[in-house]
């Protein structure tokens, strides 16, 4: 019995003065953490890329419960309705962010572009870069070593070993732009996604004068300008002997395609327009596009307009094969609600 | 729940209170079963290295500075043998505890290993029934056996016990515990001061001492 | 080796005239473990660190940051707080129980004491420990 | 939540060796037989169902302040409580199992489930849990119990296999633990990933 | 019974090292930042933290728990003790110096060292030793850890660098690793 | 012009030493121990170095094959160096069982859990021999006698084990006998004499540099020669030399100095550091040689210090140019 | 015998053109003239397309003071001022010049005379220097007169005379100290004077054994003149380890110059070069070019006008072999792989090596197998195998303390490599980059000041 006491009063005694420092301890340090952060850490996909700005998804999500405004706050890998999710659970407005995919701008496939010495240092776009111009005679290209690809957390990103360029798998990548910073040439660039990942760009950066590019690669732009005069929207722009597309102001109506001599404009998800009655919706613009080609390079269109002739045909299948192998449903799909939005979009403009 | 200095105290004093009555009473339940417990395991050591007795009495003496408890068992008055708790701090991993008993005119009945730390499968050997070291000893009387330097000595070292293959180290510890036994039994049996197995001296006795156990690792020599 | 920072993430707290409070989580096996605030063991594993800075107001609560001290700093401190009362610790104890004979519970109670006592000597230094240590912020 | 899933988890998702990678020091030091392991195991499990079933009781009654002391303090009885059963009546095991019994108290798997579980469920629920992770946690010792003797002793719960003599000695030894468990947690996570 | 210090303090640092023979505090040695600068510096903290619950259990055992005959209550009482003592440390550094205390907490992983300082503690008192001796024990028995800890970080650091095959990142390759060091350490075996 | 030009960053020279070169080299080096084994010990010696040679490589096949992703590599010559060492480690007497779980050891737990050559932070033979060693004591323990037996005062011990033991003292083996390998030990360690070749072998061919091995080996002399002058009542002042030589020369630490304790990756990078984990090496391996359970402490003292290399590496910089 | 204190490695030397005289490489049909020939800010053109122009005429002027001017190499017109793809196929400005006859702008000393004396003060000689557009020419292309600009604070105490030449292959700095030794011991007290050095040291590889007997009997004559001969081993003519190897003290890490400990080296050709624009007033516009290679047919010592294509030197060598698979601007170990051979020899080019595919195809890349040979070979004392492993884990700051900012570049590391690994692909990538982040570093302190 004695011993049960004993027992009972060291536990006592030890319990009430554990409570006593307890709670002085607690008036001065213990920081509560809130449950929350860590049911928001639960939906957050748990990458830990740091692709929202955070050391790690846990800091994502202790800043998502600490802070009142989270509109700035975005997960590029759960994207938005996992931010929605989350933003439902704390009762606080998500970010909406326009959603982006990463985009090779380079044509240069191996066929296009034929090789003109071998590189046999390592195999790196940085290091190559850094020594000298490439396999290829452009200065601008995909050096086709895959640092991008090597950058993507994701897997997203893939050489192709036919083309030699890498492509980007709309439906994995997040945006985080890893592949961008890695890349030495500035050949990736994160452009506005589309429904059903369809897209218009111009597929090279090269800055060389016509005749060089030309030279080095069949598949480049060469700056002629047609593109810029037939598109509606003014978003295509011409500058240093390229044009770029502005993700913006386009329209994806696909005009453009059709008047690249080189094949430079790529199309993405979406059949091209047809060759010979001009698309109805802009009558005019064409015709006077076709003018303006004909007087500034009397000589080089038709034989661009051949050779688009030859290339377009080939393109289209492979960006149709390349959808269909993604999202074999998605396909038929896409081409409706293409012909849905088509006719809709243009017709801002009148 | 808000905490506030009151209820943090109360609420903790409750938990102690009823925790420490939960355990003390569960201590007075199983005090006894491990008391129990634990003298039998007492008691099993002494069947198993003595014939049949009724009561013991201990005593403890001190030989090489290592203590050694003799069990005098004995059957009413008559003394049905002799157990010695030895102990020697030679074994490959330091200490190694046995329990030796002998019949009243000195023959070893058995030995029991208590606590051994020897390599498994090497000196572990050493507690496993019928090795050849207890195959040496069992059933005979140690003056009997080829001594040297008036002590057991294993075949390597020019004695005759049998040492245990690939274990010499554990074998010789064996040997010394057995021989600190054999001390012991017969200054309690016969009288004879004993002397300690390596300086000569004579020892201690002191009957019914509480020394502390034996401790992990031995002593840095 | 003495120029390096140890950094450590944690997220502004809330920022004052002249300093940002900063709270960090220690992250160890238990940054993982779902019972890390449990753990009654330990310290405490989420502290703040008041960082004075002159762009305090630069740091809005809820920002993530990096919050260093030089290892020099680093390596101080636990010596301070730690080598320190460890030697003296056993300087006490040695002393008293192995050299001047004193009973156990002497022995306890000295070198406990002896503890204190190198706290309260830290504690009259502390305006030059202050002076030593200072911490770096940076966003991340 | 469905009441069996609370207990399944435990097993493979929640798995508190080989997945959360807690109270390691058991799962090496206890595991030098099947039956060691699993009695490590079991004693556990005791306490956690234990503390899990009580925390939840009380979980209302508990100030925020003293949550941690206050379940220290009730696992730290069972503990306690235990330790005295095993050593009453199965005094081989528990000398067997050493130091490891009073250091149930410390493993972060059953604070970590008294945290997360049992002061926010109730009571039946947080038992199931208890179950369900002891379950896990008994499975996964006895597994590497198992093996260790197997590959070590050439035995199994005791049993002799018959090839002892060509068993490495080495497995019921501290490097053996230590191997054994990380090319186990290997196998764990290449089979669960599956 | 007598033991020396030297004894006590290469068996407990080397021979029978408590991570990589005695199984305790593997936690923190699997789970703290590979970084070595930091391991030194928890090193030192648990060393201190490990003096400290020595000279504390010790009274409570010896003065308390023994005279009352309720050494059962062992398990609980330390456990309290040692939790309250670790957050008074807390408190005093905090007190005495919050740029010291902050600093601190920036270096150092969590002491999270649960598992070594009970047991440690319960061993301690098992061995019976006296009072020097526990210290003596705890105090070596910490810079084993110390020494276990500095050892694996480095080997961390060169596995971080080595990009070691995938299946066996993090915890498992950890494992081997000490499973590996423990077969070394095995070699001081006999020493004292 | 053929083909296209090649382009590649400087230099455009590389060595003609390559990995295969220099574990070629090695393999040579250990050729006159190999030898003089096998007139020691008899034909076992060649069993036992072929399966365990045999057992690495297939390991390592296997496992690159598939489990490990990336180029097969066993055509570097690296597993047949681990398995000569990994047999000159083991006594001729063994069991072939044990020498396969050896090598398996070896290769799969000691080398490729860490990714393969040059990956290892332990030397996988040692990894192998330790393991064995107490995986299974007895047969690691059981010497079998020299077929010419010149010396049997040790009746199957090791010298290193014998005198440990108190048996006979350190002057019981001639030098001679110590340099020709005329006594029980494991399959490498017993001619002294044969080893130093391999190590002429290697300074020439530039695969090592003297420093771990001479450091170690002048560490373990002095380290003896104080132990020596430390005995008090020595009638013996021979001793003073008989104990260094005796330990220098008998047991594994030729072998270990020269082969083992210079594997690259578990050596430090540094001349400096080298000199830093030879004396480590040194120092540990006396201390368990004199004090410790084990006879012989080399491969432990070598894995304990490939354990210290990273921070060896970390702290321990190169010379650094214009730097005081 | 003398060297630098640590590494270095010992390729085989392959002098294929060491006995081969100078000779006059016939005048190129065209050329173009890099505007950016030297480190630093380009030149800026002072000609159009369709100007004439004589050879020695000015046709670029330093943008800056860190730049150099450039001088017409030939006579003709101007045809263009364009971006032209140079040796590694990336475009640079240029100016292209077709040639008509040689007709040499006026005040220029084209006689072999030589002419000791030089009145000039220090200063009239850097600007002399400068005018004629005097860059290293030792590879660096380091701008002389800005070189030789003590800047205020600090002192010179000797020159040291590069004429070590240790690539492989390339002769042309040993031709010229055989060829023009008087003239280019001249050009030394020329350059004593201009940094303002009572001590010179010329030093030479023995395995040059005839360029050090040569120079070491002109050098006789004059006074405070000295002759190293130095312990055959690559990379000597770094300018750190030739200052170590001759005078044993050692130029602290980046961002410490030689200047700091007192010395200033100049290539043996730079300082011919020197000579002749001091003393004959002539523009920097050829150098000698060794052209060689293994399956060469001839290989040569070129006197060769700046801006005249490779091809023109690979013709003159007897054309490309069959079998070459690596044409090098340079030598071996430093040189710059070349993809255009219509490019322009430059003022830093001192060789073209060409090598046949099977020298020049790299063998595979295993793994790192911890042989310390390249921690030993790297005469910075760097970590090489580190460096590389953490610039592939971009691990900055990591490399920064290692100090990769002390890489020469030197490539022995590489070579040494038993695992063939590309280290200095990655070091020289980690150390651009390091680099950058210590410029930003800077750029973003200073404003703050
Ligand atoms: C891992 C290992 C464990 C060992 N354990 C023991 C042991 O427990 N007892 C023992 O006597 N010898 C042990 N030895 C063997 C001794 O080191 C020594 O070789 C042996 O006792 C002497 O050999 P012998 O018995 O053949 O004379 C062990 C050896 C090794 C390698
Ligand atoms: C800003 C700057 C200032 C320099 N000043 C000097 C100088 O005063 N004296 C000098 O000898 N070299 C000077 N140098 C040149 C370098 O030390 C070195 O000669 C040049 O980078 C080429 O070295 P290398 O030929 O060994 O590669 C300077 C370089 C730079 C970038
Ligand atoms: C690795 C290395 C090797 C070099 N080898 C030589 C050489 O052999 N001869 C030489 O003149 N310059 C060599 N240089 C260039 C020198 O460092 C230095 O730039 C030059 O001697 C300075 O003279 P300059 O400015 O007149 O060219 C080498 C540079 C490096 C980094
Ligand atoms: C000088 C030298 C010594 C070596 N020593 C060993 C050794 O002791 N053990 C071993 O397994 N491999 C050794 N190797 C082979 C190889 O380096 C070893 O397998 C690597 O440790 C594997 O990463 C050696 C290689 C060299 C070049
Ligand atoms: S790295 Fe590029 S491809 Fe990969 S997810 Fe990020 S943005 Fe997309
Ligand atoms: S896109 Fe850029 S990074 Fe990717 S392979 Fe091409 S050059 Fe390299
Ligand atoms: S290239 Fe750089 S790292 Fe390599 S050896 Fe030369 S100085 Fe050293
Ligand atoms: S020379 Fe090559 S293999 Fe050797 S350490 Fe350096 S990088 Fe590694
Ligand atoms: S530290 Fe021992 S179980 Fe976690």
């Amino acid at each position: 019995m004695e011993v049960l006491l004993y027992t009972i009063l060291t536990l006592c005694v030890l319990g009430v003065l554990a409570a006593v420092i307890l709670y002085f301890v607690a008036q001065k340090f213990r920081v509560e953490e809130d449950p929350r952060i860590d049911e928001v850490e639960k939906m957050l996909p748990g990458a830990n890329c740091g692709g929202c700005g955070f050391a790690g998804c846990r800091g994502m999500a202790d800043a998502l419960v600490k802070r009142d405004d989270i509109s700035d706050l975005f997960c590029p890998v759960g994207g938005g309705d996992c931010m929605k999710a989350i933003a439902a659970y704390l009762g606080k407005a998500a970010a909406e962010k326009q959603p982006e995919v990463a985009t090779v701008r380079c044509g240069g496939t191996c066929e296009k572009r034929p090789r003109t010495n071998e590189y046999n240092g390592t195999k790196s776009c940085a290091v190559a870069a850094s020594l000298y111009v490439g396999e290829t005679g452009c200065a601008f290209g995909c050096l086709g070593f895959g640092d991008c690809v090597a950058a993507c957390a994701f897997d997203a990103i893939r050489m192709n070993p036919e083309t030699g360029l890498p492509e980007v798998d709309p439906d994995k990548c997040t945006a985080c732009g890893a592949c961008v910073k890695a890349c030495p040439k500035m050949v990736i660039e994160l452009r506005k996604k589309w429904p059903k990942n369809r897209a218009v760009y111009v597929s090279c950066v090269s800055k060389d004068k016509g005749a060089v590019v030309m030279k080095a690669c069949k598949a480049g732009c060469i700056g002629c300008g047609k593109c810029e005069k037939v598109c509606a929207f003014g978003a295509i722009t011409v500058e240093n002997n390229l044009a770029y597309i502005d993700p913006q102001k386009c329209k994806l109506c696909r005009k453009c395609v059709n008047e690249c001599p080189t094949g430079a404009i790529k199309l993405v998800g979406m059949d091209p327009l047809p060759k010979e009655p001009k698309a109805p919706a802009a009558p005019k613009a064409a015709p006077a596009a076709e003018k303006a080609v004909a007087k500034e390079a009397p000589k080089a269109a038709p034989a661009a307009e051949k050779a688009a002739a030859k290339e377009a045909p080939k393109a289209a299948p492979a960006a149709e094969k390349a959808a269909a192998k993604e999202a074999p449903k998605a396909a038929p799909a896409a081409e409706k609600a293409a012909a849905k939005e088509a006719p809709k979009e243009p017709s801002h403009e009148s | 729940m808000k905490s506030t200095l009151v209820n943090m105290t109360a609420v903790l004093f409750g938990i102690t209170l009823v925790a420490s009555a939960g355990v003390g009473v569960v201590n007075m339940i199983t005090e006894e079963p491990i008391a129990l417990a634990k003298e039998a395991a007492t008691k099993s050591a002494l069947t198993e290295v003595l014939p049949a007795f009724e009561s013991t009495e201990e005593q403890t003496l001190t030989i090489d500075e290592l203590p050694i408890t003799v069990y005098t068992a004995r059957n009413g008055g008559e003394v049905a043998g002799y157990a010695v708790q030895t102990m020697t701090k030679q074994g490959f991993n330091g200490v190694v505890r046995l329990m030796v008993g002998f019949t009243p005119d000195g023959e070893v009945v058995n030995v029991n290993v208590l606590e051994q730390s020897e390599t498994p499968g090497l000196g572990t050997k050493m507690a496993d029934e019928g090795n050849v070291l207890l195959g040496s000893i069992q059933g005979q009387k140690l003056e009997n056996k080829k001594l040297v330097g008036g002590k057991l000595a294993v075949t390597k070292d020019g004695g005759d016990v049998d040492a245990l293959t690939a274990a010499t180290i554990s074998s010789r510890a064996y040997v010394d515990a057995v021989n600190r036994a054999w001390m012991a039994y017969k200054s309690v049996a016969t009288g004879v001061e004993a002397t300690d197995t390596a300086s000569g001296a004579t020892h201690t006795v002191a009957t019914q001492t509480n020394e502390p156990a034996a401790q992990e690792g031995g002593q840095h020599e | 080796m003495d120029t390096g920072i140890i950094e450590h993430e944690g997220i502004v707290q809330c920022a004052e005239k002249g300093v940002v409070h900063v709270k960090i989580t220690s992250r160890s096996a238990c940054g993982a473990c779902k019972a890390r605030q449990a753990c009654g063991m330990a310290e405490t594993q989420e502290k703040i660190v008041v960082v004075p800075t002159p762009e305090a107001g630069c740091y809005a609560p809820g920002e993530a940051v990096c919050v260093g001290v030089r290892k020099k700093a680093g390596r101080i401190a636990v010596l301070l707080a730690y080598g320190g009362a460890l030697v003296v610790l056993l300087a006490a104890l040695i002393l008293s129980v192995g050299v001047f004979g004193a009973g156990e519970g002497v022995g306890v109670a000295v070198s406990l004491a002896a503890v204190v006592l190198y706290y309260g000597v830290l504690w009259l230094c502390r305006r030059r420990i202050e002076h030593t240590i200072q911490f770096t912020i940076t966003k991340i | 939540m469905n009441k069996l899933k609370i207990a399944l988890s435990g097993i493979l998702k929640n798995n508190p060796t080989f997945v959360l990678v807690l109270g390691m020091c058991p799962t090496l030091g206890t595991t030098t037989s099947a039956e060691n392991g699993m009695g490590m195991g079991l004693a556990t499990t005791a306490v956690l169902i234990m503390s899990n079933l009580v925390i939840s009781l009380i979980k209302n009654l508990i100030p925020d302040k003293v949550r941690i002391p206050a379940f220290i303090v009730v696992i730290a009885s069972f503990v306690t409580i235990i330790q005295m059963l095993m050593q009453a009546f199965v005094p081989a095991l528990y000398a067997s199992l050493g130091v490891f019994i009073p250091l149930i108290v410390v493993n972060c798997i059953i604070l970590g489930r008294a945290e997360a579980f049992a002061s926010k469920n109730s009571p039946f629920d947080s038992m199931l849990d208890g179950v369900g992770i002891g379950i896990g946690f008994t499975l996964s010792l006895t597994v590497i119990g198992a093996v260790r003797e197997i590959l070590g002793s050439g035995a199994i719960f005791g049993i002799n296999l018959g090839f002892a003599d060509y068993t490495p000695l080495i497995f019921v030894l501290a490097p053996g633990a230590f191997l054994v468990l990380g090319y186990l947690m290997v196998l764990f996570n290449k089979l669960a990933k599956k | 019974m007598e033991i020396s210090y030297f004894a006590i303090i290469i068996g407990a640092i080397f021979v029978n090292n408590v991570v990589l023979a005695q199984f305790l505090g593997i936690c923190p040695f699997l789970g703290v930042s590979s970084k070595v600068e930091t391991s030194m510096g928890m090193g030192a903290a648990v060393t201190f933290v490990m003096a400290l619950t020595a000279l504390v259990a010790w009274p409570i055992q010896t003065y308390i728990l023994v005279p009352l005959h309720i050494e059962y209550m062992q398990t609980i009482v330390f456990i309290l003790v040692i939790a309250a003592l670790v957050q008074m440390v807390e408190i005093m550094l905090k007190k005495l110096s919050p740029s010291l205390y902050q600093a601190l907490g920036i270096f150092l992983p969590l002491i999270t060292t649960n598992c070594a300082v009970l047991g440690v503690a319960i061993l301690m008192i098992q061995k019976e030793f006296d009072l020097l001796q526990s210290v003596t024990y705890s105090v070596a028995t910490a810079l084993g850890f110390a020494l276990a800890l500095i050892l694996f970080a480095g080997i961390r650091e060169r596995l971080d660098f080595e990009d070691v095959p995938k299946a066996f990142k993090g915890i498992p390759i950890a494992l081997v690793t000490a499973g590996i060091l423990a077969m070394a350490f095995m070699g001081f075996s006999g020493l004292v | 012009m053929a083909n296209k030009l090649i382009v590649a960053p400087a230099p455009h020279v590389q060595t003609s030493q390559s990995t295969a070169c220099i574990m070629r080299d090695v393999v040579i080096a250990l050729m006159p121990a190999l030898v003089v084994s096998t007139i020691v010990f008899g034909v076992d010696v060649l069993r036992v170095t072929a399966i365990s040679v045999a057992a690495c490589v297939v390991f390592e096949f296997l496992i690159q094959k598939f489990f490990v992703n990336g180029p097969l590599t066993i055509s570097n010559w690296s597993a047949v160096v681990t398995g000569v060492l990994l047999a000159f480690n083991l006594p001729a007497s063994i069991p072939w069982w044990i020498v396969v779980i050896g090598a398996f050891v070896a290769i799969a737990i000691a080398k490729m859990t860490f990714g393969g050559l040059g990956k290892n932070p332990f030397n996988p033979a040692l990894v192998g021999r330790v393991f064995l060693l107490i995986a299974y004591p007895v047969q690691m323990t059981t010497w079998p006698m020299p077929v010419q037996g010149a010396f049997d005062a040790l009746s199957g011990a090791t010298p290193l084990a014998a005198v440990k033991h108190g048996a006979v003292g350190p002057d019981a083996l001639g030098v001679q006998d110590l340099l020709l390998g005329n006594m029980p030990g494991s399959l490498g360690e017993v001619a002294a004499l044969a080893l130093l070749l391999g190590f002429v072998y290697l300074l020439w061919r530039r695969v090592i540099t003297w420093h771990i091995p001479v450091t170690i080996l002048a560490t373990m002399a002095l380290f003896a020669f104080f132990v020596a002058l430390g005995t008090k009542g020595t009638e013996n002042p021979a001793l003073l030399w008989q104990l260094p030589l005796f330990h220098v020369l008998a047991g594994g630490a030729i072998l270990g100095s020269v082969f083992m304790a210079t594997d690259y990756s578990t050596s430090p990078m540094t001349v400096k550091g080298g000199v830093i984990f030879a004396v480590g090496i040194g120092v540990v391996t006396m201390l368990i040689r004199l004090w410790g359970a084990y006879p012989e402490g080399m491969s432990f003292a070598i894995l304990m210090m490939n354990a210290c290399v990273p921070l060896i590496n970390k702290y321990v910089k190169p010379k650094r140019f214009g730097v005081k | 015998m003398k060297t630098f204190p640590i590494g270095g490695v010992h390729p085989s030397a392959n002098k294929l053109s060491c006995a081969k005289p100078i000779e006059v490489l016939p005048l190129p049909e065209a050329v173009n003239i890099p505007l950016a020939q030297h480190i630093g800010a380009p030149a800026v053109a002072k000609v159009a397309k369709g100007d004439k122009v004589l050879t020695g005429q000015l046709i670029a002027e330093a943008g800056s003071f860190m730049s150099a001017n450039i001088h017409s190499p030939i006579s003709g017109t101007v045809t263009a001022v364009d971006m032209v793809p140079n040796g590694q196929g990336l475009r640079q400005m240029m100016i292209t010049i077709k040639r008509e006859g040689d007709e040499w702008a006026e005040g220029i000393d084209r006689s072999d005379k030589l002419v000791r004396e030089c009145s000039l003060s220090a200063q009239e000689i850097i600007a002399r220097i400068k005018e004629a557009g005097i860059v290293g020419m030792g590879g660096a292309t380091f701008p002389t007169h800005v070189k030789l600009s003590i800047p205020a604070g600090k002192k010179a105490e000797c020159l040291i005379i590069n004429g070590v030449e240790c690539e492989p292959y390339l002769t042309s700095d040993h031709r010229m100290m055989l060829e023009h030794g008087e003239e280019m011991v001249v050009g030394v007290t020329i350059l004593m004077k201009a940094v303002g050095v009572g001590k010179a040291y010329i030093g030479i590889e023995n395995n040059k054994p005839d360029a050090i007997a040569h120079l070491s009997k002109i050098a006789a004559q004059y006074k405070g003149i000295e002759v190293v001969p130095l312990k055959v081993r690559y990379p000597q003519g770094g300018e750190k380890q030739l200052i170590a190897a001759v005078t044993g003290r050692q130029v602290p890490p980046p961002p410490a110059l030689p200047i700091d400990i007192g010395a200033v080296v100049c290539n043996a050709s730079t300082t011919f070069a020197v000579y002749q624009a001091v003393q004959k007033r002539m523009p920097l516009i050829q150098r000698v070019v060794t052209i060689t290679g293994k399956n060469l047919r001839e290989p040569r010592n070129l006197l060769t006008r700046m801006g005249t294509p490779v091809s023109a030197l690979i013709a003159a060598a007897g054309g490309l072999p069959e079998n070459a698979g690596k044409v090098i601007n340079g030598g071996p170990m430093m040189g710059r792989a070349m993809v255009n051979l219509d490019s322009p020899v430059t003022k830093g080019c001192s060789g073209i090596t060409v090598l046949s595919e099977r020298d020049a195809r790299r063998r595979e890349a295993s793994q790192c197998i911890k042989c310390a040979k390249c921690v030993s070979a790297c005469p910075m004392g760097l970590e090489p195998y580190f460096l590389s492993k953490m610039t592939q884990k971009k691990n900055w700051d990591e490399l920064e303390a290692r100090m990769i900012t002390s890489c020469i570049e030197c490539g022995c590391c590489q070579s040494t490599c038993p695992a063939y690994l590309p280290l200095l692909d990655w070091v020289r990538l980690g150390k651009q980059t390091v680099m950058g982040r210590i410029r930003a570093r800077a750029a973003a302190a200073a404003p703050k000041k």
